[in-house]
């Protein structure tokens, strides 16, 4: 079947697309908004650091503030859930090590789920 | 009269609030509760300000307030636009003089009776910070925030340059300028907003009006030499030229760049220079006074519109917002509030938490009885329209000194008459 | 021979023009997506590990979605009013009628009033007619535009008589007329009208200051002035913000620049 | 019979007459209902009160001419302000000139010419606001790169702080506002040129006239309308680029780039003397208007040239 003209004119056919491109980009939003932060805890050998606290602090304007608390498991792994920001900071605390570096991590959209791929460092090594 | 009626009333209350609303609600209960506020570009604190708005109308139930939040440059235009249409909001922040000419155009509520009622309340501030909303002995703003000049110093700089610590004068000021100033480094910046540089007068002496603020009293040989001094070091690039040209951003950003030696800005810029600037920190950043501990406030206070249609609700808000607000506003914004009680708490947790801060800060709460560069004038855009243009061109090297000077005094002269 | 280098020299000059003139649009589409600290000297032509952070930034400071919907809205609204207003001006103009150079002249002075002088009584007026704070308050003042009053006139002056006159034997009203016979010969006016009347309401600054009280009701230029006061110079996003507010009157332009430049070659300036 | 006629068709005639003047009316009425809320009146009101003594909350009264005397006798800041806004509007005249140049190169059947005409034009649509801070950008000391161009080129050591200085801070501010209005300036030139009929340039060069000839007895005479609507639109732009200087300079430093819309801002809002204000406006309306009458008789036509 054939288009009638005015369906061809570009009044259509621009908003059109630019609706589906959007549709289909709160499609993947939705699909990807779970709020999981996760990741990995090493010291400066890159052996991971079981037990260190990771806090989790989100973007209000120009300040972050801490929101989360949680602990490494025996992997050095961590998983924070139900984050709700965009702008967030990580940083690890352990007795013997001290503090990592204070990681800034930028999301795409709200709640995006994310996977540190470099895990935060400490300086020090574990004994 | 009512009014006062109502603060004799108050008088035999007990100070707790609880029982103040209780008691306080018939009296109140005919007027339509209503309130409106009106911040002052703090629209990050939404999630507080909502909490206050949401505690308030637990305690005095059927209140509904309105926030509203307008960016500095624009609230005049926009509350006095307001006001012309008889519809201000109740409760309404100002930065700097601002309050004292809405107060002197009688836009807003004399407090006097009620701080005089209340005593507790009078007692809760700063009595030098309250002062600063006094216009002819009356008040009309309560402290909300508050800010004055202290003087930031780029430690590793001085400690190039050979300098022990902040200087004490205004000669050992243009000679650490000297001393720090190098190629493409400059020894001292400024802020010259709202009579935020009156500090390097006031420490030699200047005034510009007589204590009655009747008479111009800054045409002196020695303002002109002063003002001879800064023009020279400004030309020799000891004084960064932005102390004259810049606002905000200009200046902060300058120190920011971690190449001039000195800043004289009040406490707030310290948040923006941390922002752009990466060597700042506790090791890195010095905190003093001007010398003689002289200082221009520059404070937010809170005042209620005397068009409000129900000003002891009004007055609560105030209260409560001085109050349980300032502390959680001072934690917040990491800043002090003129309420004593609350800064000392505050205060304390900060120097655990923020040394730097915490300096900072403290600087704002001593010498409080050197604040200089506040008179309490009805007309105090208009006085600067006056002077500063013609002082600028002086320190600018666009024309000498003694002449500006004069114009100056002329120009004051004729803002005085025209009151 | 000669014409040819001629010819080479213009494509030249026009060129240079062109990136000249496109500079600007660059630096703030680099500096919004760039990584680094903007502040750094020397600034890099080339944007280091860009990203698209600070808009994502932008979207959530402030509620973008929010005042979109309320710039749209209002620009609709003007939009309509002025195509609708104006075409109705510009046929009565193009009548000849007792007064008409009175008419001509208040028109034109009031073209020399600057608004920012009227914002009181403006205000005061919108409250009287009880429509603070409301989307018909916000565009009523941009509801007709002279220039477009002309612009029609200019449009409808164009179109032989002959045709109007066989429309009035076949009955036609003078509002049909208009609207049936008038308005589809002059599309370029019309897309004249479209592009002119959204820049001026997707812009306007002040008059939204003044009366929108409620800020679920603010435009984005007030976004964009808040923004200013907060994060200052300190960062791209602002910048980021920037081009977010440009790209729509943009893309209304490139859409519809064919009708809007031959809009104002029928209009404007004929005779 | 025929005097019947006659006078039936008179009385037709003169129905149609009333129809078409209600109908007239009806059109006219809402636009003009607007223009006189929002432009007449306010007008009117700054007249009124520029001769009194008003502020929000009080009681106006009759000042008679002081507000027009200390404008005139005392306030040097006025002074500045119009100086610097007439050199806001004489700038306009070379932008103009340039925006012919460029629309003499793109007008023809040059290849692309429609790609650099959208990309001269595209500027104009801009958020005014938005095009001052991406120009406050551009003009900055580090991050701008008109100050890295310069030093990057050797024709500057130290980075110039255009919008700090006395000296640059107008000139900069003018330059972004042309940037931004060239585009207009160019496309109603542009519109002017195409409606002017080719066999006239033919005739010429038949005649053998030089170019430069045919360019000032033909295409100057009748582009005439276009120029002077170009010349009014520069007169608007000293009030209209108010957001521009607001958000570059606002008026600073000192007063170096104060234009009569911002002075009056400031008056109003800043030091809350509306009176004063009133006055300001006054007289920058009062020099508007006779500078529009002005650049008219230029165009050698009447008022309703414009509308044509």
């Amino acid at each position: 079947m054939r288009l009638p003209d005015w369906a061809k004119s570009r009044w259509v056919v621009v908003p059109l697309s630019a609706a589906a491109c959007i549709a289909a980009w709160n499609g993947y939003v939705v699909l990807n908004a779970g709020g999981v932060v996760e990741g990995r805890v090493v010291d400066g050998a890159g052996r991971p650091v079981p037990g260190a606290t990771v806090i989790l602090l989100e973007r209000n304007f120009i300040t972050h503030n801490e929101r989360q608390r949680t602990t490494t498991d025996a992997a050095g792994r961590f998983r924070f859930t139900g984050n709700d920001n965009h702008s967030l900071q990580l940083e690890a605390e352990s007795a013997p090590l001290g503090r990592s570096d204070r990681r800034l991590v930028r999301l795409m959209f709200r709640a995006e789920n994310v996977t540190l791929a470099e895990p935060l460092r400490f300086a020090g090594r574990l004994p | 009269m009512t009014k006062s009626k109502i603060s004799r009333r108050r008088l035999l209350k007990s100070g707790a609030v609880a029982a103040a609303a209780t008691l306080c609600t018939p009296a109140l209960g005919a007027a339509p509760q209503r309130l409106s506020f009106l911040t002052w570009n703090i629209i990050d604190q939404e999630p507080m300000i909502r909490g206050w708005i949401k505690r308030f109308g637990a305690r005095w139930p059927g209140v509904e307030i309105e926030w509203l939040d307008k960016k500095g440059p624009e609230i005049p235009a926009f509350y006095q636009t307001q006001l012309a249409a008889g519809t201000p909001p109740d409760v309404i922040n100002t930065q700097g003089a601002l309050g004292l000419e809405y107060a002197d155009q009688g836009a807003l509520l004399d407090l006097t009776p009620r701080l005089q009622a209340e005593a507790a309340v009078r007692e809760r501030f700063n009595p030098d910070y309250l002062a600063n909303w006094a216009l002819e002995g009356r008040n009309y703003m309560l402290p909300f925030y508050i800010t004055k000049t202290l003087l930031f110093y780029n430690k590793p700089m001085f400690l190039r340059a050979g300098l022990s610590g902040p200087p004490q004068s205004f000669a050992e000021l243009l000679a650490a300028a000297n001393e720090t100033t190098a190629e493409n480094a400059s020894g001292f910046l400024t802020l010259n907003f709202d009579w935020l540089y009156w500090p390097l007068y006031a420490m030699n002496g200047v005034e510009l009006l007589s204590k009655d603020l009747k008479t111009s009293t800054f045409n002196t040989a020695k303002a002109i030499e002063v003002t001879e001094r800064l023009a020279l070091a400004t030309a020799s690039g000891a004084i960064n030229k932005i102390s004259w040209t810049g606002r905000w951003v200009e200046p902060n950003g300058a120190f920011a760049g971690g190449n001039v030696g000195m800043l004289h800005a009040h406490s707030p810029a310290y948040f923006f220079i941390k922002g752009q600037g990466n060597w700042v920190g506790a090791d890195t950043l010095g905190v003093a006074h001007a010398p003689g501990g002289f200082a221009t406030p520059n404070s937010h206070g809170l005042g209620i519109s005397k068009a409000s249609k129900n000003p002891d609700l009004a007055w609560e808000f105030l209260k409560f917002v001085t109050d349980e607000g300032a502390q959680e506003l001072g934690v917040n914004r990491r800043l002090v509030t003129g309420n004593t009680a609350v800064d000392t708490k505050n205060m304390a947790a900060l120097e655990r938490d923020d040394p730097l801060v915490y300096a900072i800060l403290k600087t704002q709460l001593e010498h409080t009885d050197k604040m200089v560069g506040n008179w309490r004038l009805g007309n105090d855009s208009a006085m600067k329209e006056a002077f500063w243009p013609e002082l600028q061109s002086a320190l600018l090297g666009r024309r000498d000194a003694r002449s500006a000077l004069a114009e100056a005094e002329r120009k004051v002269a004729r803002q005085l008459k025209r009151g | 021979m000669r014409r040819r280098s001629l010819l080479l020299l213009r494509h030249a000059c026009l060129a240079m023009l062109s990136c000249a003139m496109l500079v600007p649009f660059y630096w703030v589409v680099k500096t919004a997506i760039t990584g680094e600290n903007i502040y750094a000297y020397p600034p890099r032509i080339l944007p280091q590990n860009p990203h698209l952070f600070n808009f994502v930034d932008v979207w959530y400071l402030i509620p973008f979605p929010r005042y979109l919907l309320n710039s749209l809205i209002v620009s609709a609204l003007v939009v309509a009013g002025n195509v609708v207003l104006n075409a109705m001006a510009g046929y009565a103009l193009t009548k000849n009628f007792a007064g008409k150079q009175a008419v001509l002249l208040l028109l034109l002075s009031s073209m020399l009033v600057p608004f920012q002088a009227t914002i009181i009584p403006a205000y005061l007026i919108t409250a009287r007619l009880g429509l603070l704070n409301s989307y018909l308050g916000l565009a009523l003042p941009l509801l007709s535009a002279i220039v477009c009053i002309f612009i029609f006139k200019a449009a409808f002056e164009a179109v032989p008589q002959s045709l109007i006159d066989a429309a009035r034997i076949d009955g036609l009203g003078e509002a049909r007329i208009v609207l049936l016979v008038l308005m589809p010969l002059s599309k370029a006016a019309v897309a004249t009208n479209v592009i002119l009347a959204f820049i001026w309401s997707w812009n306007a600054f002040l008059w939204p200051l003044i009366i929108t009280r409620d800020p679920s009701m603010q435009t984005l230029p007030l976004g964009l002035a808040r923004f200013l006061s907060y994060l200052e110079d300190t960062t791209g996003a602002l910048y980021a913000f920037a081009v977010m507010v440009l790209a729509p009157s943009i893309f209304v332009f490139l859409m519809a620049q064919k009708e809007f430049i031959r809009g104002l070659t029928s209009g404007a300036t004929k005779g | 019979m025929a005097i019947a006629d006659s006078t039936r068709r008179l009385a037709w005639w003169q129905k149609q007459r009333t129809r078409e003047r209600a109908l007239i009316a009806a059109f006219l009425l809402p636009s003009l209902t607007i223009f006189v809320l929002y432009r007449l009146l306010p007008l009117l009101w700054n007249l009124v009160l520029s001769f009194q003594y008003w502020s929000p909350l009080k009681p106006a009264h009759w000042a008679g001419f002081d507000h027009y005397q200390e404008m005139l006798f005392y306030d040097d800041v006025f002074w500045q302000a119009l100086t610097n806004t007439l050199i806001f509007i004489a700038a306009s005249p070379f932008a103009i000139a340039f925006a012919l140049a460029i629309a003499l190169l793109v007008n023809s059947d040059l290849k692309g010419a429609a790609y650099y005409r959208s990309i001269v034009f595209l500027s104009y649509p801009l958020m005014t606001v938005a095009v001052g801070i991406i120009w406050r950008w551009m003009y900055d000391e580090r991050g701008g790169i008109i100050n890295y161009a310069l030093r990057e080129t050797g024709l500057i050591a130290a980075p110039i702080p255009f919008l700090q200085s006395f000296a640059w801070a107008l000139p900069s501010v003018i330059v972004a506002e042309i940037w931004q209005v060239l585009g207009f300036y160019m496309i109603i030139l542009l519109t002017g040129l195409q409606s002017i009929p080719a066999h006239l340039y033919e005739a010429a060069s038949i005649d053998g006239a030089p170019s430069g000839a045919q360019f000032r007895r033909i295409t100057l005479p009748l582009l005439r309308p276009s120029l002077f609507l170009c010349a009014v639109v520069g007169l608007l732009n000293s009030f209209t680029s108010f957001d521009l200087v607001y958000i570059m300079t606002n008026g600073g430093p000192g007063h170096a780039t104060e234009l009569l819309i911002t002075y009056v801002y400031k008056s109003g809002f800043g030091q809350s003397k509306f009176d004063y204000a009133a006055a300001l406006t006054v007289a920058q309306f009062a020099l508007l208007l006779a500078l529009a009458f002005g650049a008219n008789r230029a165009a050698g036509s009447n008022v309703g040239a414009l509308e044509r």
